[in-house]
């Protein structure tokens, strides 16, 4: 009958899309699973496909089964076939033989539990605090006394094991291509570790539905060489370049001062602002629960070294002239929903910053980076 | 509430006389006859249905290309939060009520469940909960906080308005509605057999909504207190998920799931029970392994208590927990596989005829064996800390939800509707909407484990261009479209076999349970004469006696025939009385539910209002003490 | 076999299966719907033990020797049902409706203890709002407050009928269901007394004492 | 399937259901490990709840008695500073005696038919057992990590 042949057609072609899309990890997928860098998306993806093989067979099984069985016994005549109500040995098989399988996907897992999720030794690795905003990640360097955010920088063959916060909603962190997610939970410090075996640009996405602004919550990790990763911590100490007085950059900063800095430190390059910014960003959330509503500052993305990032927006938009300038003008017009937009005075009270004035400010902002830039090599892809 | 049959009755005065007649509007509002409250079930849950559809709809369109802005993010997220509660709550679970409240009395032989009125109570409350819930999208406040609405999001600090409220009462009501049902079967399973139909002679599907109401029973207090506390903190300022004050958000997870997993198994027995009917009905066999179908889902059952935290294994409990977790999740396969074998073995050696219901069943296997497989690759946990909330877990459950609870229910529209209507479904109507909506189906939902895998993570309104995902979601789009097409058959079906009208004998598809025994559509009392049952497929056994024997091969005409009410003596038959009551009660608990969120005063009239219904309820006679006749 | 000719009531009361009162058992089965109930609310309260922020805290507030009083009388009363479903079934009828007013009335003291705890608690600044421990202890208390109440109601209902004749040792079921409901809103407390007040009020203020309450 | 069987088949007094070995045939006290204690108290049961039937009520006054008396004691044990550290323990022990009693006799689960305590158990046991676990992953929320 045409309709089995469908379906025999479309488990067929399932099947195919599967299998098919498993071949395929191309580097336009930057969230593919498949394509790992690392060891435990390495486990991960061995596990799934383990599993995923075991039930292709019982897959294969089932319904070859099923397009068997309507092949052959399609009712031909009016006669009874035989009346069989059961066959215990033959049940008892297949209650054992799932079993058995079940034994043999448990074993891997059970192992790949363990493996993942027990951290390594403290001691050769590196620690880093992951916290959860709405709408951004705050990363901390707590041995280096660095702060980032929306950008992580990893050297490459070094354990790191990341301590998961959320100062707000559930948030989730997720590297697909170095490993799985952790959810970021309020009142809970979560543990994940992983290590990256390649240097390169990895995506990273909050994965917990957290608010109007999900979709849009993504960060970037950049993996270094050892080398360019001792580069990068002397950048984050460094001050960036100096302006000169009176260039559009210099009017950038004035403006930054009196329009921004209530929300965002830019200066956490200086001795010992680890602990200041840390303290800031705590006031800036008890500052915005005090007036959920009408609060003109609540906790927001550092941006120190701001010019060396690959990205603007928690990760949306390539960091640019244009795209800063977008965004300063109006958040949403790439990220609907944002604190910035909501709170920010620029746009809440006649404060308005006029076109020039936001250029100036996108100047400095894109100024902002050392002079040794470790992420020039980056910027070029 | 009791009532009192004392000798000399107390009533309370009636503010509305009870109705008597058997027709018109005032008849379906009193009405506690079990065939009625199940129609009543199907058609507003269709209607759901429908409407949660469109809702998915919208999120397909959305979703087509990459970086869309047909829809916002505010209201995307109202829509998906909405999809997934209507498809649940209001969709598969009251469907599933509608075969419970049609089929059950006629598949053990009995005149009418145990509490005719608390019948209607359960659906009037399901109803107007329904509405409830849905009423928030009129105030432009639709619940946004996911179907399992995680707190903190959820919370009144960050989610502030009234939607995620109206989103708890809703379920609060819902749930009442629920409880009242289940333990409805329950009793009217174990008390109201026919003579002779032990528990082990009952068709499978009277003992998975057996199973299922012992879930529904257990299961859903659990969300209805974390809904108390949810309002609770939402409307009276409590502290249960405000972290500020030291609640847990992962405390409400471990509740809600609590609920959640034996939820699923709520929506995915029935279905299996219908499967099991159909099956040997058109293969003309008995069921392979009737026992262990059984007991295999009785052990589900069971064993869904133990695993909720499958869904929380990215949450930090720590290997000893995700490993006790992933192990008590695969155990689950073990009992599930021996129903799909079971089933195969039905098919085997049978001699099928492929009607609408039974492509549907046979597609059910199929599409169900897939979200399984799935499932049980989320349960390793390891690799599911790449899959936990992507694509991959949207596939695996609208494979389990569609491809199973959905596709079932639509085999049993086809199977029962001639039980139900007195007409056939047009065949190749149906079959065509069987075909298209088995293409829309794998086109719309395969293509997500591939999403998923490559990272698309789930509830996200938009995406990037550069993120390898358009194909696969404009093909699901195209798929969603494609399923609203073959359920628009469907509907047109509906209707044409209506006019045309071709009039179904009582026993259509040679079929093996007491339901087929009797005239299509059943007369209100059911069975002239209550059944002697002998058998596990008894009526099958009436008409082929031969069979107990064991020589089948004679067998070309049935022994039996449906029974005849052309000269049965009505008035000797007596049946509950109709009663307004459950409907006051229904409303008035849904009043006061909407009166928690607007006022005081809408709580008292709704408290009134029940308590005026649960007193005149409890001192109505069950039939007017005059003598009168239908 | 024929039920033909027979009259057949088919009410609320008939059971063809197992002989049990399908009251009696939709009365079973919705307590074990109501164990899982007020399971999960003693599960939050245990969960939430000792997690509290800030004060007041249950050794400030918690005072047992009123709460063993009202416990006493809420067990006695368990007493009192059974006994007036006793003689009621015995047509006893003086007696059975001697232990139903009594039941009434300690349920009621009963109650009027729980009002005077709740005020007093909010005088001392311990409300639903106060903390963790206010949130669980009174949707606990309140909602087996809110049983009780119920079965207060239910007996007036019964006594009432009592006394116009319509309870009757052959209807003594829908007693003796609102005395299963009376007692399972007993146990529940018996629970709630042992966990929630004698278990609780020896919480010292530095959470956890013992290593399965201790805060991770 | 012998082998099924053998495992299975009952044969021997203990209460589990395993065959018994050629040296447990020739000493069958061997067998239990309680040995005579759990026949005995099983007797003791049965003899003070042998309400069989109906019960009087001198018989409900006397499980009130107990009712109350088990309260005194858990009032009592709480006030001693001394038992303090078995609070806990003690407490869960009291109210699960009262809770069997109650349900037992008032409820009268002791003598009905068995489909109550059928019912009835099957959720207690859920309950209880669902409750617990969710209590001890709340305790070891991360535990291993
Ligand atoms: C009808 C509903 C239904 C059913 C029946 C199931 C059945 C199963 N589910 Fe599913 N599940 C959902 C509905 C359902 N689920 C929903 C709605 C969600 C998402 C909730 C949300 O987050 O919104 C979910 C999510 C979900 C998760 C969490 C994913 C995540 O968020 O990370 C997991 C993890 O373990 C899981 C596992 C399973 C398993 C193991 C089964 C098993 O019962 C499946 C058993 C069946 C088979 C295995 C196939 C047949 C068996 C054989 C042919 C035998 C041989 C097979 C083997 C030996 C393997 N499900
Ligand atoms: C039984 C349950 C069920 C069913 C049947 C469906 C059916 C469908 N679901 Fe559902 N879905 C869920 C349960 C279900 N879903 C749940 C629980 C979630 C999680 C929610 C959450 O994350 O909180 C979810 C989430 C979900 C998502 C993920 C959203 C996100 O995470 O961002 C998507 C995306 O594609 C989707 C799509 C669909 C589609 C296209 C259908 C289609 O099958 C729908 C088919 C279309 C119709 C039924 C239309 C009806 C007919 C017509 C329109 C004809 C016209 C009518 C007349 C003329 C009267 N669903
Ligand atoms: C009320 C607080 C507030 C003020 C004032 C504010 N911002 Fe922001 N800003 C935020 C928040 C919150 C975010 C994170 C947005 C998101 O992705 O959700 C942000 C994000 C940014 C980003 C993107 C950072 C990244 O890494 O993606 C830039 C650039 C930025 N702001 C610049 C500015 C400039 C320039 C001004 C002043 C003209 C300013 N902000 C004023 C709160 C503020
Ligand atoms: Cu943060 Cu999603
Ligand atoms: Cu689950």
């Amino acid at each position: 009958m045409l309709s089995n042949r469908i379906r025999l057609i479309f488990n067929m072609v399932t099947l195919m899309l599967l299998s098919f899309a498993l071949m395929s990890c191309t580097p336009e997928n930057p969230q593919s699973t498949f394509d790992t860098h690392g060891p435990i998306s390495e486990i991960q993806k061995n596990l799934f496909l383990f599993t995923f093989w075991i039930a292709v067979i019982v897959f294969i099984v089932v319904e070859g089964a099923i397009i068997f069985v309507t092949f052959k016994y399609r009712r031909k005549n009016d006669d009874l076939p035989a009346q069989i109500h059961g066959n215990l040995r033959l049940e008892i098989t297949w209650t054992i033989i799932p079993a058995i399988i079940i034994v043999i996907i448990a074993i891997p897992t059970v192992f790949g539990i363990w493996e993942t999720q027990v951290m390594p030794d403290e001691e050769d690795a590196i620690t880093i605090n992951a916290v959860g905003h709405q709408w951004w990640f705050e990363f901390k360097y707590p041995s280096e006394e660095i702060v980032t955010a929306n950008e992580l920088h990893l050297p490459q063959d070094k354990n790191v094991i990341v301590n998961i916060e959320s100062q707000d909603v559930l948030h989730s962190f997720w590297i697909p291509k170095l490993a799985g997610k952790v959810d970021m939970v309020p009142n809970h410090e979560n543990k994940l570790w992983f290590r990256a075996d390649n240097p390169g640009v990895y995506y990273g996405q909050c994965a917990e539905f957290c608010g109007i602004v999900h979709a849009m919550m993504r960060f970037r990790v950049v993996v270094h060489t050892e080398e360019g990763y001792q580069n990068w911590l002397e950048g984050m100490r460094t001050p960036p370049k100096t302006i000169s007085n009176g260039s559009d950059e210099d009017e950038g900063r004035k403006l930054f001062v009196g329009n921004c800095s209530m929300c965002h430190t830019n200066d956490s390059y200086k001795k010992a602002a680890y602990h200041k910014e840390i303290n800031s960003q705590y006031n800036r959330w008890e500052e915005w629960k005090k007036d959920k509503e009408n609060s003109a500052i609540v906790s927001a993305p550092n941006l120190t070294h701001f010019g060396s990032r690959l990205t603007v927006a928690s990760g949306i938009k390539e960091n640019n002239y244009e795209n800063v300038v977008k965004w300063i003008e109006n958040p949403d017009s790439i990220t609907i929903g944002t604190r910035m937009k909501n709170h920010a005075s620029i746009y809440n009270s006649d404060k308005k910053l006029t076109d020039q004035e936001i250029q100036q400010i996108a100047k400095y902002l894109l100024s902002l980076k050392p002079d040794n830039d470790s992420m020039a090599s980056y910027n070029q892809e | 509430m009791s009532s009192i049959l004392g000798p000399k009755q107390f009533q309370i005065p009636r503010i509305f006389p009870r109705p008597m007649s058997h027709s018109g509007i005032w008849y379906w509002l009193g009405t506690v006859d079990h065939k009625k409250i199940g129609t009543m079930y199907g058609i507003v849950s269709f209607f759901w249905f429908i409407m949660g559809g469109i809702e998915a709809l919208l999120i397909r369109v959305q979703l087509s290309q990459a970086e869309n802005d047909i829809i916002s993010p505010e209201l995307y997220n109202q829509l998906f939060t909405m999809h997934g509660t209507t498809m649940v709550f209001l969709v598969v679970m009251p469907l599933s009520a509608a075969f419970f409240n049609w089929l059950i009395p006629l598949q053990i032989g009995a005149r009418d469940v145990a509490f005719p009125r608390l019948n209607a109570l359960s659906l009037w409350v399901f109803i107007f909960g329904s509405i409830l819930m849905n009423i928030s999208w009129f105030t432009g406040e639709a619940p946004n906080g996911g179907w399992f609405g995680y707190p903190p999001n959820s919370t009144i600090q960050f989610n502030p308005g009234n939607g995620m409220t109206f989103w708890v009462l809703g379920l609060n009501v819902l749930g009442v509605a629920s409880i009242a049902a289940g333990l409805n079967f329950i009793v009217t399973i174990i008390n109201m057999r026919a003579p002779g139909m032990t528990m082990m002679r009952m068709p499978v599907f009277t003992w998975m909504t057996f199973i299922t109401s012992i879930l529904i029973v257990l299961a859903l207090p659990i969300l209805g207190v974390a809904g108390i506390q949810m309002t609770g903190d939402r409307v009276y300022g409590t502290n249960f998920f405000n972290s500020e004050a030291g609640g847990d958000p992962i405390f409400w997870q471990h509740i809600f799931w609590l609920f959640g997993h034996p939820e699923v198994y709520i929506l995915i027995l029935p279905a299996m029970g219908i499967v099991s009917e159909i099956l040997p009905t058109f293969a003309r066999k008995p069921l392979f392994g009737y026992t262990f179908i059984v007991f295999s889902g009785a052990i589900i059952g069971f064993m869904g208590w133990f695993v909720w935290s499958h869904h929380m294994f990215t949450v930090g409990l720590g290997p000893a927990a995700n490993t006790a977790f992933t192990l008590s999740t695969m155990l689950i396969a073990i009992p599930t596989g021996v129903k799909i074998f079971n089933w195969l073995a039905t098919l085997w050696g049978g001699s099928i005829k492929f009607t609408t219901a039974m492509l549907f069943s046979i597609g059910f296997i199929a599409m169900f064996t897939i979200g399984g497989l799935s499932g049980v690759t989320h349960a390793v946990s390891p690799s599911d800390a790449q899959q936990q909330d992507t694509y991959y877990v949207v596939a695996h459950f609208h494979y389990v939800l569609f491809g199973g609870a959905i596709f079932a229910i639509f085999g049993g529209l086809y199977f029962w509707w001639p039980k139900f209507t007195g007409y056939m479904l047009n065949e190749r109507l149906g079959i065509l909407n069987f075909i298209i909506m088995m293409i829309g189906f794998n086109l719309q939902f395969a293509p997500m484990h591939w999403l998923g895998l490559d990272g698309m993570p789930r509830r996200i309104y938009t995406y990037a261009e550069n993120m390898g995902w358009e194909l696969s979601n404009l093909a699901a789009t195209v798929g969603g479209f494609l399923i609203a097409f073959s359920v628009l058959i469907f509907i047109i079906n509906v209707f044409i076999s209506r006019r045309n009208k071709k009039l179904a004998s009582g026993d259509p598809w040679d079929a093996r349970t007491l339901e087929w025994s009797i005239s299509s559509p059943p007369p209100h009392y059911n069975f002239v004469n209550i059944p002697q049952v002998e058998h596990i497929d008894d009526w099958w056994y009436k008409k082929y006696p031969e069979l107990l024997e064991g020589s089948p091969k004679q067998t070309k005409s049935a022994k039996a025939t449906v029974e005849d009410t052309s000269n049965v003596d009505e008035s000797k038959i007596h049946l509950p009385d109709l009663s307004y009551y459950p409907l006051f009660v229904g409303i008035g608990l849904s009043i006061a539910a909407l009166g928690v969120i607007y006022s005081y005063a809408l709580v008292t009239i709704g408290l009134i209002l029940v308590f005026w219904g649960c007193i005149g309820w409890s001192t109505e006679p069950v039939n007017e003490p005059h003598e009168k006749h239908h | 076999m024929s039920n033909q000719g027979v009259t057949v009531h088919h009410g609320e009361e008939i059971n063809n299966s197992t002989g049990v009162s399908n009251k009696k058992l939709l009365m079973w089965a919705f307590l074990g719907s109501d164990v899982m109930f007020f399971g999960t609310f003693i599960g939050t309260f245990m969960a939430y033990r000792n997690k509290s922020l800030n004060g007041p805290y249950p050794e400030d507030t918690l005072d047992i020797p009123i709460t063993s009083v009202s416990t006493f009388v809420l067990l006695m009363s368990s007493l009192g049902v059974v006994l007036a479903v006793h003689y009621l079934k015995e047509s006893k009828m003086g007696l059975a409706k001697f232990w139903l007013i009594l039941v009434i009335i300690m349920g009621m003291i009963f109650m009027g203890f729980q009002v005077y705890e709740f005020t007093h608690f909010a005088h001392i600044g311990m409300t639903p709002q106060a903390n963790l421990f206010g949130s669980t202890f009174f949707t606990l208390t309140s909602l087996h407050g809110a049983h009780v109440s119920l079965g207060i109601l239910w007996l007036i209902f019964l006594l009432y009928n009592e006394y116009k004749g319509n309870l009757t040792s052959e209807n003594a079921i829908d007693l003796e269901l609102a005395g299963l409901y009376w007692h399972f809103v007993d146990i529940v407390w018996i629970i709630i007394f042992a966990l929630l007040y004698l278990i609780t009020a020896g919480d010292g203020v530095p959470p956890g004492g013992l290593p399965w309450t201790a805060g991770h | 399937m012998s082998i099924l069987k053998d495992l299975f088949h009952y044969d021997g007094n203990g209460w589990w259901r395993i065959p018994k070995t050629e040296e447990a045939k020739a000493n069958p006290k061997l067998e239990h490990p309680f040995g005579k204690f759990l026949g005995m108290s099983k007797d003791f049961l049965i003899f003070i709840t042998s309400g069989k039937g109906h019960a009087s009520p001198a018989y409900y006054w006397a499980i009130a008695i107990i009712l109350g008396l088990i309260t005194i004691v858990e009032v009592w044990w709480f006030d001693v500073e001394g038992l303090r550290y078995l609070l806990v323990p003690a407490m869960l022990f009291f109210s699960l005696v009262k809770f069997i009693l109650v349900v037992a006799f008032f409820m009268h689960l002791r003598f009905d038919n068995k489909l109550y305590s059928n019912i009835f158990v099957t959720c207690m046991i859920i309950g209880v057992f669902i409750f617990s676990l969710f209590l001890v992953l709340s305790a070891f929320h991360g535990l291993g990590n």
